[in-house]
């Protein structure tokens, strides 16, 4: 097949649009060659990020976050369930990530996308015994629920993001005991006058011990692309997802197949990437949360 | 779906603009209407109604429930309906569900009315046994069986004269009960309490072909309508819901002008439709 | 409990050999090419027949013989309490294909190549042998469509309880939990193509109710050749013959 | 698939599961879709795209009353944005009964009370009603009135999704 080299020949001729599209993959390897690639990031960049937190106001907690032009909402909603036997004193956090075919045209509705699994996996940073109410009895039951808006690559990363920022955003609702021992939830404005001491007055907040953060990495030839595009995850298929906590200790890494090997050099280098990440990602979350208590 | 030619197209056109259809009638008059009660004996009330070649059946049951949490005073009405694939090929497997529940949501709009019950065909509170704890539920089925155009007022008709069929046995409720629990009831055999269905609507569609506009089509005339807006009327005259089909743009002093001629058409309908169930009940009396 | 009393009258007062009461009707659905209402006692279906016609789905064309279809639904209210399965589960789709199979091998296929005939039956009422009524009005669709068929299939089912073969069970005898026997026969021919029994039977019992069965077939028969010579005396007075 | 000689047009609305007080199943909403459907399908130019299709996806990410007609309006601007040749904006507004008042772009207290409510969609510039329900008992006189209302309405919502667009428009040319 005479392919490639007639992709040489032609790569003078042929406007860049339609390089782009016939040989996309000689179009990065160009890019990368000049350690630039097309969206004029440096290789180990990430993209612009933003988190805002709130965004759902019919939910106990809630955030949107950007990396890029990829969106996730999360929302957490507490609902007061009976906890198990075996870990009377724990609550219990459910997550689940949808993709609706809004954020990307490959989903079509009624096919769940083959990422979604991926994603909603669990990351331990909350202590469950937190959402304890009264042993035995009541425990809290924390549905987080995420939805992609748009999907433009690094959606493990953006949905981690957002889920972080949805606990950090959480209020846990006021409850208290009724007389037959049943949990009622009081509404704002029976909340000063009711004479029954609230169950959880001083934990409207979860206290995340540690935060994981993380960064996806493309591994293609010797080059390392941090923080990809959906365009750049369709042609470069290697991926390496490392998840940090706040304190720089390794809490997963991920890389699910692919032609390229990771040797422990490459994977040393994703790791360093992800510690300078880490520490952009959680000056944005501060100031994020700071930003909401000025208001 | 009807396959027609351009002449036969310009044929219904062309009668209509003239207030003379293929079969004779001019453009506000119906197909003559047939009703049958009493024709599913395991529920508690049923009718069959055929408007020219459109045969509909309409079932109500009755079961006892809960009532919601947010309207203990109300019990609950569910319509659905069944689009037969013995009615036209293309209703097989899930191809009618689409028509279905178009039809389903275009008879709960209008006989149910508002979210509040204002306006409702049956009122839900008469459904109450008691307050809170107990309540009938009433489901009303659908099926269309054969289907030549306007199945929306078929089926209307059809359910006002299966709620006018149905007979709710008397339920007792035993003692007084406390707390949570739910009270005993005895349903009585012999007993059973008739709706008043005078205040059910009927559903008058029109539809508009070229620049006029039509009762009771045909599915040949359907085929070449440009939209169609289906009225439920009530015996006072007033409005209990709308739906428009079709995706024409319509001027909103023509759905104006459409409302006053369904108000007139309905009460023609109005009583037809009582005499011939009248006439339907006592035949199924005596038999 | 007793199903069959000492006078030898069963519960609704019919005699084991005799069959609940038969009712048809042809032409009810106005567009289809073919229908019939069928009733066995509190059973009451309907079928419809359109075809045939042009393939649908061109890829189950056949160059040899016309493709025969056929749905069988319920309607929500056709049982005791009311239900709302989702179309084509497992028993539907079982009895869809018995019917289609049972249709088939009595249509004159061969003679309309390329071709599609669909069968619709639709239950109003299901008591007891919806299966052997659906056959009955297909039966009846088909032959009011004008459908070559080798013979008209006619079905009927039979029964054993309290040691007496019964004929056409209906709903309290079926639920008692004997056999069941569903059989369906080419009457003219004698042949017989449908055989369905469930629970067990000693084998010389076994003959006694499908032979019962059978004969049950033949009565349906005869009725359904008198609706049919009478539907045709309707079309022939209508056309003025 | 078979052949057409005009678009087709493929609509969906779904929820989210946060997006109601009570967190729900997140399911699609098949009656709202199919609503949806209709109010767009008549201002779109379908002939102009013979034999494609065009998918039109809502999420509702929280719903606080008055959902359909806010669907159907952003949906149209999505459209437009999209560069789907229509005749004429779509504009949906929604107005309740409650006793003897009329509210117009009712919240979710209001809609679960309301005695009849009256969801009016049309292309404003055109003056003409793609879309029409009426649930609950309604007079004449209240019907002229509420549908002057709605009318009303929809012709400044109409404006203000023209200024979006142009917005939109001239944002994206620098």
């Amino acid at each position: 097949m005479g392919l490639p080299n007639a992709s040489g020949d032609l790569s003078t001729e042929v406007e860049v649009d339609a390089f782009r599209r016939l040989f996309p993959l000689r179009f990065y390897e160009k890019h990368l060659s000049e350690s630039i690639r097309p969206d004029a990031r440096p290789l180990g960049r990430a993209r612009d990020t933003t988190i805002a937190l709130g965004a759902v106001a019919s939910a106990n907690g809630s955030a949107l976050a950007k990396i890029g032009s990829t969106t996730m909402l999360a929302a957490i909603k507490m609902e007061v369930m009976t906890p198990s036997p075996e870990t009377p004193d724990e609550g219990c956090i459910a997550i689940d990530f949808h993709m609706p075919p809004i954020c990307s045209p490959i989903v079509r509705p009624g096919r769940p996308a083959e990422a979604a699994p991926v994603v909603s996996k669990h990351s331990g940073m909350i202590n469950l015994k937190e959402l304890s109410l009264v042993s035995g009895k009541a425990a809290w039951m924390a549905y987080l629920d995420i939805y992609c808006l748009d999907a433009d690559g690094s959606l493990f990363d953006a949905a981690l993001l957002s889920a972080v920022a949805a606990f950090s955003h959480l209020e846990i609702p006021v409850v208290s005991l009724n007389d037959d021992g049943k949990v009622v939830l009081l509404s704002e404005e029976q909340e000063g006058m009711s004479e029954r001491e609230p169950v959880n007055k001083d934990k409207r907040k979860l206290i995340l011990s540690s935060i994981p953060f993380s960064l996806t990495c493309i591994l293609h030839k010797n080059y390392i692309l941090a923080d990809p595009t959906a365009e750049e995850e369709s042609i470069m298929e290697t991926l390496v997802t490392v998840v940090l906590d706040s304190s720089s200790q390794l809490v997963s890494l991920y890389k699910p197949g692919g032609p390229v090997l990771a040797y422990t050099s490459v994977v040393q280098d994703c790791i360093a990437l992800t510690r300078q990440r880490v520490k952009e990602l959680q000056k944005i979350l501060e100031e994020a949360i700071s930003g909401m208590e000025v208001d | 779906m009807v396959g027609l030619s351009a002449g036969e197209k310009h044929f219904i056109q062309g009668g209509i603009a003239q207030d003379l259809r293929s079969d004779g009638r001019k453009r506000l008059t119906y197909r003559s209407i047939y009703v049958e009660t009493g024709v599913i004996p395991q529920a508690h009330g049923s009718a069959r109604v055929r408007l020219g070649a459109t045969d509909v059946i309409a079932s109500v049951k009755a079961e006892l429930g809960r009532p919601s949490g947010l309207q203990p005073d109300k019990g609950k009405i569910a319509i659905f309906v069944d689009c037969s694939p013995t009615a036209a090929p293309m209703f097989e497997g899930r191809g009618g569900e689409e028509l279905s529940t178009e039809l389903s949501v275009a008879l709960q709009r209008c006989l149910l009315g508002g979210k509040s019950g204002a306006g409702a065909g049956i009122d839900p509170a008469s459904l109450v046994v008691v307050e809170g704890k107990v309540c009938w539920d009433l489901y009303i089925d659908g099926l269309v069986i054969s289907s030549d155009g306007n199945l929306l007022d078929a089926l209307a008709a059809a359910i006002k004269a299966a709620l006018s069929n149905t007979g709710i046995p008397k339920v007792d409720v035993a003692a007084e009960t406390t707390g949570d629990e739910q009270p005993e009831v005895n349903i009585s055999d012999e007993e059973f309490l008739q709706f008043d269905t005078s205040g059910i609507p009927v559903i008058v569609t029109l539809t508009k072909v070229g620049r006029h506009y039509i009762v009771d089509a045909t599915s040949e005339e359907e085929s070449q309508m440009s939209s169609a807006v289906s009225i439920s009327i009530n015996r006072k005259g007033h409005i209990c819901g709308l739906t428009k089909r079709g995706g024409a743009g319509l001027d909103p002093s023509i759905i104006l002008d459409m409302i006053s001629v369904a108000k007139h058409v309905s009460e023609q309908l109005l009583n037809k439709l009582d005499s011939e169930i009248a006439a339907a009940e006592a035949s199924d009396e005596e038999s | 409990m007793e199903y069959v009393s000492p006078e030898g009258l069963l519960l609704d007062g019919r005699r084991p050999m005799e069959m609940r009461q038969l009712r048809a009707e042809i032409g009810t659905v106005a567009k289809a090419d073919g229908s019939a209402v069928f009733e066995m006692g509190n059973t009451k279906v309907i079928a419809a027949v359109y075809g045939p016609r042009e393939v649908q789905n061109r890829s189950q064309q056949m160059s040899d013989q016309a493709l025969v279809r056929c749905e069988y639904s319920m309607a929500n209210f056709s049982t005791g309490d009311r239900m709302r399965k989702p179309k084509g589960d497992r028993r539907s789709t079982e009895i869809s294909l018995v019917i289609r199979q049972t249709m088939e091998a009595c249509i004159l296929t061969h003679l309309m190549p390329r071709s599609q005939i669909d069968i619709f039956v639709q239950v109003l009422q299901a008591d007891v042998g919806t299966r052997s009524a659906c056959i009955n009005a297909a039966s009846l669709a088909l032959a009011d469509a004008g459908i070559p068929m080798r013979d008209i299939v006619t079905s009927c089912s039979a029964g054993y309880l309290n040691s007496t073969p019964l004929l056409d069970l209906n709903y309290v005898e079926d639920s008692a939990g004997g056999a069941d026997v569903t059989v369906g026969i080419l009457p003219k021919l004698d042949k017989v193509t449908l055989l369905q029994m469930d629970a067990k039977l000693p084998l010389d019992i076994f003959e006694n109710v499908m032979g019962l069965a059978i004969e049950g077939c033949k009565a349906v028969a005869n009725y359904i050749r008198e609706i049919l010579l009478e539907n045709t005396k309707q079309l022939e007075y209508r056309r003025g013959l | 698939m078979m052949y057409s000689d005009i678009g087709r047009l493929n609509c969906n609305v779904s929820y989210t599961t946060f997006s109601t007080p009570v967190r729900g199943q997140g399911s699609d909403h098949k009656e709202y879709s199919s609503m949806l459907l209709k109010a767009l399908e008549g201002a779109i130019m379908l002939e102009t795209f013979p034999k494609t299709t065009v998918d039109v996806f809502a999420l509702v990410l929280e719903s606080g009353g008055s959902d359909l007609p806010v669907v159907i309006s952003c949906a149209s601007l999505a459209l437009a944005d999209a560069g789907i040749r229509m005749y004429d904006l779509v504009a949906a507004v929604s107005v309740s009964c409650l006793g003897k008042n009329l509210v117009i772009d009712p919240i979710l207290e209001e809609e679960s009370y309301q005695d009849g409510s009256l969801i009016l969609t049309c292309m404003p510039s055109r003056y003409e009603v793609t879309q029409l329900t009426f649930t609950g008992e309604w007079s004449t006189p209240d019907i002229n009135e509420a549908m002057q209302l709605c009318l009303d309405a929809c012709g400044k919502l109409g404006k203000v999704m023209r200024s979006c667009l142009k917005e939109a428009a001239s944002g994206s040319q620098d």
